[in-house]
This record gives C-alpha cells, structure tokens and sequence, in this order.
C-alpha cells in the first residue's frame, strides 16, 4: 500500500493494475525465478540440497530487506501486496528455493511488527545486512487437527524465566546463525518466543517430506527449553499470532498461485508440442477445456490473494480473506499440479519434467502455516 | 489503477440504491411473477421506467468505477430477482450491439428515447437459430438488399427480452443475419429491426426451468423489411476474417460480449449471493458461526461447504471486476471476459444448487425462494455463450489458436 | 433373494447378474415405463396431478402386492433387490410416478415387518387387493437439519393412548383411503404410529417443491394428535426406524439411479443428432468425455444401490452401506442431470424437454427420506 | 451368476493368504524399496518366487471366483505395495498377450517355465514408444520378415518389468510392431522376445513419482532377430479391420487390456484402500467414529470426505469385480474393463490425496507411508491407457462411435 502511494487516486477505484514500482519489482523477481531458480529446481530437489550461494545473490535483490523499518538499517517498503507478487514469482521458478530465499522473514517480521525496541536491534540490523541470514518460524505441530491458534507446546513461567515444552515441525532449518520463533501456549493463548538454536534441551531432527524436499525442515523437540522473559514477543499483550497465521496464510497462498502457473505452463507447453493422432494434443478439447479450467481458476485465485493482501495493507483483520485465499489455493493448486501431471501422462509421471515435483509441493498447502511472511 | 478492492464513494451509494430497490421492489414480487410465467410485472416495469433510469445520484464531480459499477448495479438488481431485471425496460444487448457496431447517428437514433418520457420500450439481440446453437457461423437467416431496403428472412430463438423489443411501440431488435452465406463468418451483419416492423412476427414464449418472468421469444423474419441506414457498421463483406476493430460486422457484433459477458458474469454473482446470503442468515439463525481460525480437522461440513461457495463467489466476482476494469482504461478484455462468464455461470450454477442442499426440505419448498434462485441461476452456465463456448475462447487464447484449429 | 432361490449356486460367488425372474420383472416394468410413464411425465409435472387410471394400471403388476405375506393376500415374494430393479425402471420412466405406484410400501412394508396381528389383518389384505389404496410415511420434518433418526415430533402416553405432537412435511397424499404412519419420539427413541388420516388434530396442507410436482405431498401439523395405544408399530420393542430409513434409502438409491440414467440417455442422444460446427456435438470431446464419465458414475452408483439391496436381503445391519449407496447416487444424479441439460444447451433450460425435470427431481434427494421403501 | 456380494470360500481364503503376505512380507520392506529407487527387492522376489506362485490353496474342488479373485489378490497385494507387486517374477503383461493371442503351444513354451523351478524369470510387454503416446496406431519399430527370422527395429519406453523381462535368462518381453505402415492398425503385430536376445539392449530405467520399485525400462531394438515362430497370431494382415475374434494381431493385442484392465484397476483399488484403511485407524486413534445416521447438516467435514472416499473405493471395486465377472462367464468387457479402470484410477488418485490431506503434516512426513500411497497411486490414472484413453473407449461405446470418428 506505501508501495502504491506515489500514484495511487486520492479516492479509491477498484483495480487490478501492479503499481509502476511494483510491476518492476516484479519484472526483476521473474527474472531472476526464470535465470537462478528454475534451472537449479529439479536438482536440488534430488539433492536435498540448496546452493548457498544462491541465497546469498538472492539476498542481494533485497527482497526482505526491504521491508523491514529504515530505523533498523531496512527500505521501510513493506507492502503485503507487493510481497504477494513477489512470493508467486519466486515460486513459480521453484518453491523450495522461494521459501528458502523469503525464510529471513520468518523471524525478521514478527520481530519488526511484535518485538520490543531491544529484540529489533538486536535481530533487524542483522536481517537487513550484506549477508543472508535465514529465519525460522516454528507453527505447526506434528499431530492430527494441528491448530496454529491452540498450539500444544506450553510455555509456563518458572521464576523470571519461560519454559517451553512440546514439539514443532515442518520448521525451515538453514544454516546460519539465524534465530528462531516458536509458538506456544501461553494460558490459553497462542504467544511467540525467540529461542537459540543451540537452547538446551532443543532436539533437533531432520524431516522427510513428500515435497519441498530442498528445503531443509526440521521436527524439533522442546524438551523444558528455558528462555529469558524478554524472550516472549509482543511485550504485556504479546505477540498476534492471529495476524502472523494470516500474513502466513496470504504469503503460502501467492507462492501457491505460482507453483500452479508454473505447472500450467508446461503443460500448457507440452500439449503444444506433443503430437498424437497427427495434431498436437492441445487441439484435443479434453487437453484444452482442462488447460482453460486450469487458466481460470489460477487468475481467480491470484485474485483471492491479492484482496487478502490488499486487507492487510489496509489494517484490517484480514484473516477471512487470508483463510478463503489460501483453502482456494489449495484446491486450485492441487488441481492444476495433478492435471499437469495428466496432461504429460507418462512423462508427467517421471521426475524428467517439473510437473510431478509441483504436485508433491502443491499437496504442502495441507500441511503448511506461515512458512512464509509477508 | 492500482490493485484496490473498495469501490469509489459514488460506486458505493450505487450499490446501495440499487439494493434498497431489489429489497423493496423486487423480492416483494419475485415468487408472483416466477408463477405467472411470461406475465408482464408492469409495478416493477413503471417503477424502473419512472425511478430506475435516472440512476443512483452521488458526486458527479467525484470519480465512479465505470464499468465495474455497472457490474455492481446488475450484480445487486439480480440478488434481487434476475428475471426481473431481464424484464427491465432497457436497449439490453440490442443496445450494446449498437454501442459496439453502430454509428454516432445510429446511436442517437435507436437508444436516445430509452433516455425520453413515454411509456416503457425494449431492446433486444436475436441471434440463435434452431439449428446453429452457439455457431454463430452458422446462421441461415437472410439479408438481401432490394433498393434503399434490407429484406431479412429466418428465424430466431431464445431471444431475452424478444416480445417486449418486437412488440411494443419503440422498441427494436438487432437481428444477426448473413448478406452472403458463401462469406461464413464475414458475412454476417447485424440489422435493427424496429418493433412492429411488418414481417417480424413473435412465435412464441419459451417455458423454462427458471427465469420465468423474464421473455425470451423465438421471432420469425419473412421478407422483413428495414431501411438500408440500420444496418450496423459496414456492408462490405471482407473475405477474410479482418482484424480486430477492423470491420463492424461479424467482429463488432462479437465485441459486444466482450462488453456484455461481465455484466451478465456479475448477474449471475448476483443470484449465487442471494443463495448464499441466505444460507448463511439460516445458519446464524441455527446459532451456527463460521470459524475461520478452526484447522480443517474440526471443521463441519458445513463450515467448509460455505466457505467454498463463499471462496467460489469471489473468485467470480474479482474476475468479473477484472474484465470490466479492464474496460474502464480501454485495454481488450476478450480472455477475461470469457474467464468472468464462464467461471461465475459455474459458480453460481453449483453454489445455489449446494444452498438447496444444506436446507434440505426447506430448501427444496417453494415457501423460500432458494429453489427459484438455484433454477435462475443455471441459465448463466447456458446463454450469452455456454460454459463450452467460454472455455473454447479461453483455451483458444491461452494457446494462441485459431477458431479453426481449436473447436 | 427369495426371488434367486431357483438358480443361486450352493455356494456363493460373486454376480452382477439378476435372476431369470428379475430380468423378467424388470422388462416388463421397463415397458410399462416406457409405454405408460414417459409420455405422460411432461404432461403430470405441469399440472401436477396424475391421472388415477394409470395408477389402478400400475397396480394391476401387483409390484408391491407380489412383495407381502402370502398369509394376507401377498405374493410372499419380497426382496430389496428385486425392489432395487423394479424402482430404477420405474423412476427412469418418471420419478413422481414412480414415488406414487410404489407408495403402497409406504405403509404395507412397514406394517408388514412390524405390525401386529391384528394390525396386519386389518391394513395388509387392502394393500394386497385388486384396488389401488395409497400409502403414507411422515419421516421427514420441515426444519434445518431434518433427523429421521432424532425426530422433534413427540409421542406422550396419555392414559391408554398416545398423543403426537409436531410437524412433517414432503408426506405423499395421493386420493383414497390409505392409513398414514407417523414417526415420533418416545423417550429418547424413533417410533412409528398409524394415524387415520382425518384424525381430529391433523392439519394438512398441500405442499409446492422445486421437483415431483406431479406427486401429491403434503405438510402435516400434529396438534395433540391422539392415537389408540395399539396405533404404535412393533409391539414392546417398537418398530425399527433404522431399517426403514435404511429401506428407504435403497429404495430412494435405486429411483435416482433411474433419473439419471434418463436424463443420460437424453443427453447422449441428442448428442448424436444435434449437429454444430458440421458435426454431431457427441463427436466433441468435451461433450463426449462428459458423457461417458455420466455412463461411469451411474452403473457405479446402481453397484453401490445392488450391493445395499443384497446386504438387506441378508438380513443384517444395512445402514451404512445404504447410506453411502444413496449419498453417492445423490452426488451422481445432480450431476447428470445438471450434465444433461448443460449437453442441450439453451433446449435443456426449457420445458421442452425433460433434463430440466431431472435436474429438479434430482435435487430433491437432499431432501427425501422414506419416500419410497424395499 | 445371479446378484451376489459375498465371495466364494475360496476367494475368502485366497484374499486372507495374500492379505497376510502383504503384511508381513511387503509392508516392512515397503520404504526401503520406495528410496532405493529400481533396486531388485531380493528377500521379496524369493519369497513370491517360493511361497507365492502355489497359490492360496483352499478347497480345490469347491467353486472360486475366478477373474474376481484374481482381482481380490491384485489388491490385497497393491494394498501391501504397488510397486513390489509390480516387482513380483510373473509373466505380466506379456504373459496375458500371450494367453490372448498366442497359440497353445506358445503358450506352453513362453509360460510353462514360470511353473517351473530354477531362478526367478519374468514377462512384459513394451508398446509406447518416444512418439506415438497412447496411439498405439503410429508405432513406428518395425518387424520385418528375414527368412526364417523377424528383425526388429525401434525403441520402447514406459516397459514395466523392462529390466528383469529383458535382461534375465528365462524372461521375455512381447514387442509391438508394425509389419507393414502402410496398413496402419491392422500392420501391427506382436512378438515375443527372449531376455537376452542380440540387439535388444536396456537403455535405461525410468526415475518416477512414484512404484519406484518397478523397472520402468528404456528398450532399444537394433536389428534384433527372433525365430519366425515368436510372432503372436497371424502374420497376414487385414487392410480393414478385422472383427473381433477374428485376427489376433492388433485386435488379439487390444483384447490383452480388456483382460488386464481390471487387474489393474484392482491393483489401483488396493493402494487407495491402504491410504483409507490408515485414514480411518487414525481416526479411530482419535475416537472420531463416522456417524452414518447423522443427518448432512451435524456431519463434520472429515466424517463427509471419509464416508465419500468410502463410497469412492467401493464404486471403482464393483465396478472392477464386475468387469472380471464377466470374463468368468465369457462375455466381452470392453466397455466395463475401461469403466473399471478409469474409475479406479481417478477415485485412488483422489482417495490417497485426499488422505494426505486429511492427516496434515503426519501426512506429507515420509514417516508414514501414506504420501507414497499417493505417490504410487497416480500411476494408476496413466499406465495401462490413461483416463482420457479409457474415457474415449467408453465414450466410443456408449456413442457407438468408431475410433476414427471419435478421437
């Protein structure tokens, strides 16, 4: 919304229109999605693995940085919508390298939006430097009905410290010395803590999933970890974690609209070239309707996710939309990833083409919660 | 403009006086006139004619959402009743052909009365022929030129608004007919074809599943004649398919659902809100909230289903407004358009018939208008371009192919 | 299965194919469909009525006679499966029709199974007889979130009679002197209680619905209506509401399979003459995939119908797999009604044809319950 | 046989054995086999190869169910693990082309020997090539005659078994191929292949989504010579199209899917069955129990998806048994066999996501076997004709369209 203040009409008119900034941003991220990251996608996939050298030169575009307060050394330039177009673009060229490339987030914003005037000048300064530094945001537990706004980690005081116990997973774990936000219940509600990587009484263990399978997850164990009082964010009225899970929710959602367009667009690719009783599939309606459906609800869900993003730059409770946009995108991505896969039938099945990877990553969004920020 | 969901001050008193009407002058009505299929509802005609046209007043100075109002005024008209708002005395698509194809003259000289006093007049679109369907290629209807005269000869299906465009004194009907079948597509040109005009005959009303209030007339054209000046655009035939904003014929008489399709998408948004609106009453009434902080693990069916049909809504409402914002500046709409009209008729399709659902036995009585609602809603996966023909202009976009080699 | 005794194997094997005396039933049911029921459906939902001769006629197949005790009259021949076939022939000649040939069961099945004696000598033998005599079954009630099984009509003793109380509605209430049943609440449980139907206390409208216009249904207010204690099916135990709700939905199952196969055939017809773009629309994809995926859906649904109708005839517990039986046909008939008047376009939106009526009827099965029984 | 749901006592004890073997057999070794990706299960290949050809004994002069319990074990199996049955040293494919156009003594001298002791050997069948897709049509590898010898020229891809069919002693591999371009379907033939054969090379094995136990072979063909007498049916060919029966070239071909697509839509059924079977022992670790007498409105979304999941296995398997059951009374099942699998393919494709879904974060963890159900069950709506291909064969059938006016 800042984003849009140099040209925006002094009364509002709905549109649909990137600012100018915007669309530049956008053009650069596309860029560098289509350059940097689709290339290294399916190996790295393969691999478990990401280049650190990546992030570092993705880090250079600022991306996060950007966002956080100018006091903290950042651009002062956050903006919900411009980071929603800037998650699709990411994810578009790979998922597991955008989550990689915006995780700083995952620690920077909670931080600059709930963090005392000691924890961000402790933390941002970091997030805004020359180096990458990743974030980490641990939501999500590993059970059955895992509720972000019930977590069943508590944290009770014991003298002038909090002790957390209870477990997390699907928690983003690059290297680096990055800190790390847990969720936890603080009688009755769901409060955020910054905890050392190396906390006693920390289990760390590595995780397997059926996607993302670049980025590296960890399932941790809060065995008693101890933290200092100053360690609960948000001060008196700690931390929102109403409003995390829907900024969560509205930037998972954008990165969701782009794995779904990057899969559409092979397949729309391949159903053009691939030739079968003597005409490129594509002009087969069943390939065509399926390739239009996928057109369709891939633009009306970008469009869910751009009103979600626009309610958060507006200050409004923006959870409604940020929930509706994301089990929309959901749907939408899933949809679009399996008829990518049917669309290349054999070879979508091979791990030679993409779209198998975006279908075991789209099928994340039933498992993820603020994974990433905006 | 800039990514911005709140409408302008003056789109916002528009939507809210087009409500007040569809509470106070259309719901009172809707169940009557769904009875008495095809009977002309003259309150709501008088009160349309004497109070609807003038518009809903706000700032004129102050900046509107143009076409995007015009979406939020069809949009709350058929919340209110979508076959009365068909039966409005308007140009309708009779008026939109003329606006995309017609000259500054022509123009001025079929839509200025429906800015005049005297009694209520209609406009029309007739197109559809018992054996072409959506082919528009494929129309048989004649116009043959025989001095200062065009001489139409055929008939016409399903055309909305046909009795009271054919009928009452003041009205006219463009009719879409070929000047030489050998030129297919090139050939066709659009004609009014002003009510009474000799020849033109009304056959007969249809009887459908819903939108029962609303006339759609098959028409009969025998040696019908109509001056030379109302024909639309040119009448020279371009062999080839001429680029688009080229010729006006058959080019124009397509641009006119460009300009149409997100008026009729957010109609039919406008009915699917009426379901859903009413769903959702019911379940407050039931003391039963909708928790969007709940995990998917603890969520009723309910939950779900009308958080679905709430997401689906949107989805065709921002695509809707999408098409028309994208006229507002002047930019083609043909994809979007087609996005908006296909994906809403779908929506609204399955969103009123899953309200039907969820009320089970009060659902299926005609005590509530619920069951109405979910029968007026499917004509929007049918006409102005059936769900098939939306998905073939989309298809056709995406993959950059031609009519002849996608269809 | 009665009716397979002749020709089943000593042991059981799997079979999809009914019996020599089924396959006879259901032609000649199917003629009497095609012959008797079709022409007249468009005719009947119009002016909502249904001609009382062609009931007398339909009567004269004895289909629900053939299914009672022979002790009072019946053909001793009852099987849900045999039930199954004959409601799938009749509903694919017209629902409403159909629901009214076999409202007899309404009353007869249940006062079969759990009549008393007397009960059953008094009722059967008119159900049995040469005349057509209506049935009645009040299980459904006219509010959100309708219960067969949790009824709000209640049942208070009041010195030797029982007095009901409450309200139902979609009853059928075709002409003659039929005895109605009523399921209310007796501490905690379902029951059902014969009631005349000009019992001092019961209000009854006529009803209008979206679909089986052409079926007389009503809405009953009970106002303290009071019964004899012996108007209470089932003796000490009470009659098994579960049983007929799970009877019901076999019977319900199988007409909706009858729908949309009618609806099917419509739509693949007109396919194959409906010609667009110089060839029959049956040869585009889009139509023809949509066809088949209709062909698909309902033999599997009238599997699912098959497989509930066999487990009733075995005699145990048939709940769930009736239930699953008719929440798919319920799925699936929606579907290809909605698929066949979408197949014929702006002809499918009129009343020329019969889609329309399907998709109307079609729908009703979010509302119906006990509307027809095995 | 007339209507009847419960299987015979031999099928009971048949699905009990190979359900035990699935359990202890396949289960415990079902994740090491899905990361070492085409890796030779050996513990289970010996163990099939010993214990599981025999069969499941039961009365032996007591009737079965045929087809149908051939099906129940393919799921029983498929619920143990997609890809190690895949795995399992059997003819296949190849072996059903062979039953459906080989002669007696072909049959004896390709199949006898999976009868007999000696190391583990197994069959396949290669049809799709880098080109053609599912048009079976347009192979291209050609077979031509060199006295008493067909050469053989071309590559196949997607060959389940590839590996151990082409390249252990004992294996063959049944090769589609035209004789003669010019004449289209009715120009091709099949031919078995020896393992080992010169010229017939293994280029490489398939990296998959999911069954990452199966070889999913590369064959090339390079000038690779077979005795005359490996050729499957007549070599004369019929420049129109043979009725059914008739030939048993490419029709002969065709009939091996009618047979084996119900197998395979009862391998599909077994994999969705496992991820429901989990679903619903997770639910009841939850004390969630499905309520079937709940009214629509008091179910929660969980209990609607599992009871329509349900719904949905139960659909595709009667639908799959029905098909096998016609082939036990010798009726042609074309249309049913496609039936079956399209249903089957898309209903587990559905189920096993769905499943994930439903478990979350437990359900994306490799953990757990259930994303590698859903893996493994996609396969399913590809192989074996793709649901589009099955679609249009049903679609043909209802329509009675020939294949060259529906395509």
């Amino acid at each position: 919304e800042r984003a849009d203040a140099a040209t925006a009409p002094e009364l509002p008119v709905i549109g649909f229109e990137p600012t100018e900034e915007q669309a530049l941003v956008v053009e650069t991220v596309r860029a560098f999605a289509e350059k940097e990251l689709r290339p290294l996608a399916r190996e790295c996939d393969e691999s478990r693995r990401i280049p650190r050298a990546l992030l570092e030169r993705a880090h250079e575009l600022g991306l996060v940085a950007n966002a956080l307060p100018p006091e903290f050394g950042g651009g002062g330039e956050r903006s919900a919508q411009t980071g929603a177009l800037v998650a699709e673009e990411l994810a578009w060229g790979d998922l597991s390298l955008a989550l990689a490339i915006l995780s700083p987030a995952l620690t920077a914003f909670p931080v600059a939006d709930f963090g005392s005037e000691a924890q961000k000048r402790e933390l941002l300064p970091r997030y805004a430097g020359d180096a990458f530094v990743p974030g980490a945001l641990a939501l999500v537990e590993p059970r059955f009905g895992a509720d972000p706004f019930r977590p069943e980690t508590t944290a009770r005081r014991d003298g002038k410290d909090w002790v957390l116990a209870g477990r997390k997973c699907l928690v983003p774990w690059l290297e680096g010395d990055g800190a790390l936000l847990v969720s936890a219940r603080e009688n009755g509600a769901a409060r955020l803590f910054l905890v050392r990587r190396d906390a006693r009484g920390l289990g760390v263990t590595p995780e397997r999933n059926l996607g993302i399978q670049a980025l590296p997850t960890v399932e941790l164990a809060l065995d008693d970890v101890r933290v200092a009082e100053a360690a609960r964010l948000g001060g008196e009225r700690g931390a929102d974690v109403a409003s995390v899970v829907a900024r969560g929710r509205v930037a998972l959602a954008a990165t969701g609209v782009g794995v779904a367009r990057a899969a559409f667009e092979i397949a729309r690719d391949y159903a053009k070239e691939r030739h079968a009783f003597g005409a490129p599939i594509a002009t087969k309606q069943a390939i065509a309707f399926k390739l239009a459906d996928m057109a369709i609800e891939i633009d009306g869900a970008r469009l869910l996710v751009w009103k979600a993003a626009w309610r958060l730059d507006q200050g409004g409770d923006a959870l409604r939309d940020a929930t509706l946009a994301y089990q929309q995108v959901r749907r939408v991505a899933l949809q679009a990833c399996d008829g990518a896969v049917q669309v290349l039938g054999g070879h979508g099945y091979t791990r030679e083409y993409l779209p198998e990877m975006h279908l075991r990553n789209a099928r994340g969004y039933a498992a993820f919660e603020a994974l990433a920020l905006v | 403009m800039p990514i911005c969901f709140e409408p302008s001050e003056n789109a916002s008193l528009a939507r809210d006086h087009y409500h007040r009407i569809a509470v106070e002058q259309m719901r009172p009505i809707s169940r009557k006139y769904d009875d008495e299929e095809h009977a002309l509802p003259q309150e709501w005609v008088d009160f349309y004619w004497q109070h609807g046209r003038q518009g809903a007043g706000g700032r004129l100075d102050g900046p509107g959402d143009g076409f995007v109002q015009v979406c939020m005024q069809a949009e709350e008209l058929c919340w209110g009743d979508a076959a009365l708002y068909l039966r409005m005395p308007t140009p309708a698509l009779g008026g939109s052909a003329v606006m995309a194809a017609g000259t500054p003259e022509q123009r001025k000289r079929f839509l200025s009365r429906f800015r005049e006093d005297g009694p209520p007049i209609w406009g029309a679109m007739a197109i559809t022929e018992p054996g072409a369907g959506s082919d528009a290629a494929a129309i048989e209807t004649t116009a043959t030129l025989d001095g200062d005269e065009w001489v139409l000869n055929g008939t016409k299906i399903f055309c909305t608004a046909g009795e009271g465009a054919s009928q009452r004194e003041g009205g006219f009907v463009v009719v879409w007919a070929t000047v030489d079948k050998s030129a297919g597509r090139a050939g066709i040109k659009s004609f009014v074809v002003p009510a009474g005009t000799p020849g033109m005959s009304l056959v007969g009303l249809e009887k459908k599943l819903g939108i029962r209030a609303s006339d759609t007339a098959t028409l009969r054209f025998e040696g019908c004649r109509i001056p030379k000046e109302n024909l639309l655009g040119s009448a020279e035939v371009k062999k080839r398919d001429p680029k688009p904003g080229g010729d006006k014929g058959f080019k124009g008489a397509m641009a006119t659902f460009d300009a149409s399709r997100p008026i009729v998408a957010a109609m039919a948004v406008g009915v699917g809100r009426a379901a859903l609106d009413f769903v959702k009453e019911e379940l407050e009434r039931q003391g039963i909230r909708l928790r969007y902080d709940a995990p998917p693990t603890s969520l009723t069916a309910i939950e779900r289903d009308v958080m679905e049909m709430e997401a689906e809504l949107e989805t065709a409402r921002l695509l809707t407004w999408r098409a028309a914002a994208m006229m507002n500046v002047g930019k083609p709409n043909n994809l979007e358009a087609s996005m908006a009209k296909a994906k809403a008729g779908l929506a609204v399709t399955l969103i009123t018939q899953k309200a039907v659902e969820l009320l089970g036995p009060l659902g299926y009585s005609k005590k509530l208008l619920v069951e109405k609602w979910m029968r007026d809603a499917k004509i929007n996966d049918i006409y102005e371009g059936t769900q098939q023909i939306n998905q073939l202009i989309v298809a056709r976009r995406i993959l950059d192919y031609s009519s002849s080699l996608l269809r």
